[in-house]
């Protein structure tokens, strides 16, 4: 007879049957912050949403989620039944942290942000969607290397912007992804406003398809927190287009 | 009564864990859960037990035995080990049902009694762990 | 007699060593990505080296450092002597774990962000400064725990933009330094563009001082990497600005 | 010889930790060097015995004890225990120099070298650490 077996953490045995009814998981990032990957995330499963699609968004960067700024989700907490239930938002079944600590500050430690995450995997119910779009924080940290290790199927998406100091660091995070032999989507170029071509160059380097660019739009910031001005930028207009593409 | 998930992994992960031993059947599965996360003992063990169907033939006649551990936080800044005793006041509804859900945001909520840092390590009582699971050999499968 | 005592980490107990012959230690936030902490830090140290003063620049962005192309800095390894030297670039003394690893990713968990961290306290030779900047990540993880926990004297700048996204993080940020009293010099806003008062608005909320706004430049982009140019652009005549505000 | 920097850590911390412990004289330390930093260790000996002032009566007379620990290495993904020898090839100079500076860096040049993965924990023979420090009493002083 075999001795009793201990310190199991329950929560890894149902991250797959917790995801088992969506479909394609799309991790968005880029690892430098402020390239645009929330409202870039939002946008695409909003359009997505809007063309009929079961969308879900999970934000993942717990000092700074903003997600549900962006889509203007309703205050306070998340369902439970089974388990918790995201928010639906303008169509996009939402789940971010910020629905549990809207307004202090999180500070974690990198296995705290871990647990945090597993937690999050073992109890959201996401029930049956089309696509779940991750919006991760910036760096190469516990989250991304956990989005890795335990999401089934995830499929990576990475931004950048022209800057030289933003595509040193998406060219090592694409070192790495590709490396990894991780699938990746492709990278977008974000917050475009000249001609420049630093960032299909640097997806031409790595054999990572170009998806085109995102314009900068001095519009934007006024119509986060409301969908329907979202939906009728110039920024979301090109995100839609982007959506066609990810899903064609 | 998101518990229902938590619950519903403890089973799963017991019958992962059993099958990678080699076992035929699970006699017990002892459970842990930590104070911090607030989830009442007799509640969860009536998950366990009576709610969820088994869907494990493994689990068949199991007993689930729920034990509560305290919380212990040692604080990484000033070095204080304290417990929920040790706090002022109980924290917000808000804060405690936060940290229902995702018991990692204690550190949002609570602060070190001594010297004010949200900067400690919860060394005992976060969640939901396996402490023991115990069971029956199979005759004819070994460790996979 | 005691027992033999155990499992000591040395380098702890040499941090304040290290850091006995820096004057001020400023650390430069706002915990959201991309709202200019990298340009402001190393701007910052440079404005302050061509006013005279003895100057450190730290890089604590360990999967996306930048100073090193912001001020265009040698490459190759930094010297050994006593400890390992800071290289002199354009007058500053810079320590970047870009030096080490060019090129490559560098994927690390929450726990070895802070070992990298603490081994770059204990072996970094910074000598006699007047200040000493510390350029953080995005986040209120590891590092930002650990400057907290191990910096002696630390003093906070935060930064912000007048977005609705980036103003909800950095009040969160606000709200954890203040409430744990740590010393912070004030807030300024970075990427001005409108004549938005929210970020002034911000800092009066906390009582903490607004200390002036830097403009969005076009020019800075390509006038990264060359201290010449950098020292010619809008942007680098408000953050000389600053940093006299910040040492009179 | 940035390694001076450690050494110096050593003695200072070793000291301390004597002087928290009521030791009015430290007769022994022992230091253990982990192989991923790559430290001589007789080097690492000779800058605590003969090199460095010892600035501290505290250690007037200690013998400096300077073991090597292998490094293992557990691959997070795929579970696998490795070590230096299992790695293929040692690494380019830039990359060992690197690990030799920031052990940590490990996880920007190696790789599981089962599944590939950077995710790996250093599970022993990182750095340098203080394994025992041996002394005798202050007859007046107790802890502080
Ligand atoms: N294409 C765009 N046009 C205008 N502003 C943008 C655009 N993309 C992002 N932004 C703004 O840039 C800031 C950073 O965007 P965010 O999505 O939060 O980045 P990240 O998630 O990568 O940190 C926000 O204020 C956002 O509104
Ligand atoms: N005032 C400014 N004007 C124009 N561009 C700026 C300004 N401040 C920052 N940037 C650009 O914004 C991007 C992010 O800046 P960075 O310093 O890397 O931010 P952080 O360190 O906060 O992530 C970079 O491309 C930088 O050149
Ligand atoms: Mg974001
Ligand atoms: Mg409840
Ligand atoms: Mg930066
Ligand atoms: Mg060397
Ligand atoms: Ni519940
Ligand atoms: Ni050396
Ligand atoms: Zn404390
Ligand atoms: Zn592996």
């Amino acid at each position: 007879m075999p001795g009793p077996l201990d310190a199991v953490d329950p929560r890894a045995a149902v991250v797959e049957d917790r995801l088992a009814g969506v479909g394609r998981i799309v991790a968005v990032t880029g690892s430098k912050g402020g390239i645009g990957k929330s409202v870039v995330s939002a946008s695409l499963a909003l359009a997505w949403a809007d063309a009929g699609r079961r969308v879900g968004l999970l934000d993942l960067d717990f000092t700074s989620p903003c997600s549900h700024v962006i889509l203007g989700a309703d205050e306070g907490f998340p369902g439970e039944g089974f388990g918790v239930d995201p928010k639906d938002t303008a169509g996009v079944s939402l789940m971010s942290v910020a629905f549990f600590a809207p307004e202090v500050a999180v500070p974690l430690r990198g296995d705290e942000v871990a647990g945090a995450f597993l937690e999050l995997l073992a109890v959201t119910r996401w029930g049956e969607l089309d696509l779940l779009v991750l919006d991760l924080p910036p760096g190469l940290g516990d989250i991304a290397l956990d989005v890795v290790r335990l999401v089934p199927r995830v499929e990576f998406l990475l931004l950048s912007t022209s800057s030289r100091v933003v595509l040193g660091s998406v060219e090592r995070a694409l070192r790495l992804l590709t490396g990894l032999r991780v699938p990746v989507l492709g990278l977008a170029e974000n917050l475009q406003q000249g001609n420049d071509q630093g960032v299909s160059r640097l997806g031409a380097s790595f054999g990572v398809p170009f998806l085109g660019a995102l314009p900068y739009d001095a519009g934007l910031e006024d119509a986060l927190g409301d969908p329907g001005r979202l939906r009728a930028t110039a920024f979301f207009a090109a995100v839609r287009r982007l959506a066609g593409r990810l899903s064609g | 009564m998101h518990e229902f998930a938590l619950a519903d992994a403890v089973m799963k992960a017991a019958c992962r864990a059993a099958r990678d031993a080699g076992m035929s059947r699970i006699t017990s599965v002892t459970v842990r859960v930590g104070e911090l996360q607030q989830i009442e003992t007799a509640l969860f063990e009536f998950s366990l037990s009576e709610v969820l169907p088994a869907g494990d033939p493994l689990l068949e006649g199991a007993r689930f035995v729920v034990e509560a551990e305290p919380v212990r936080f040692h604080c990484r800044v000033c070095d204080l080990g304290f417990g929920r005793g040790d706090l002022e006041g109980e924290g917000t509804d808000d804060a405690l049902e936060a940290m229902h859900f995702i018991p990692e945001l204690c550190h949002a909520f609570l602060r070190c009694p001594r010297c004010g840092s949200p900067d400690f390590a919860v060394v005992a009582g976060r969640g939901v762990t396996i402490s023991a699971v115990e069971g029956e050999d199979s005759p004819d499968a070994g460790p996979t």
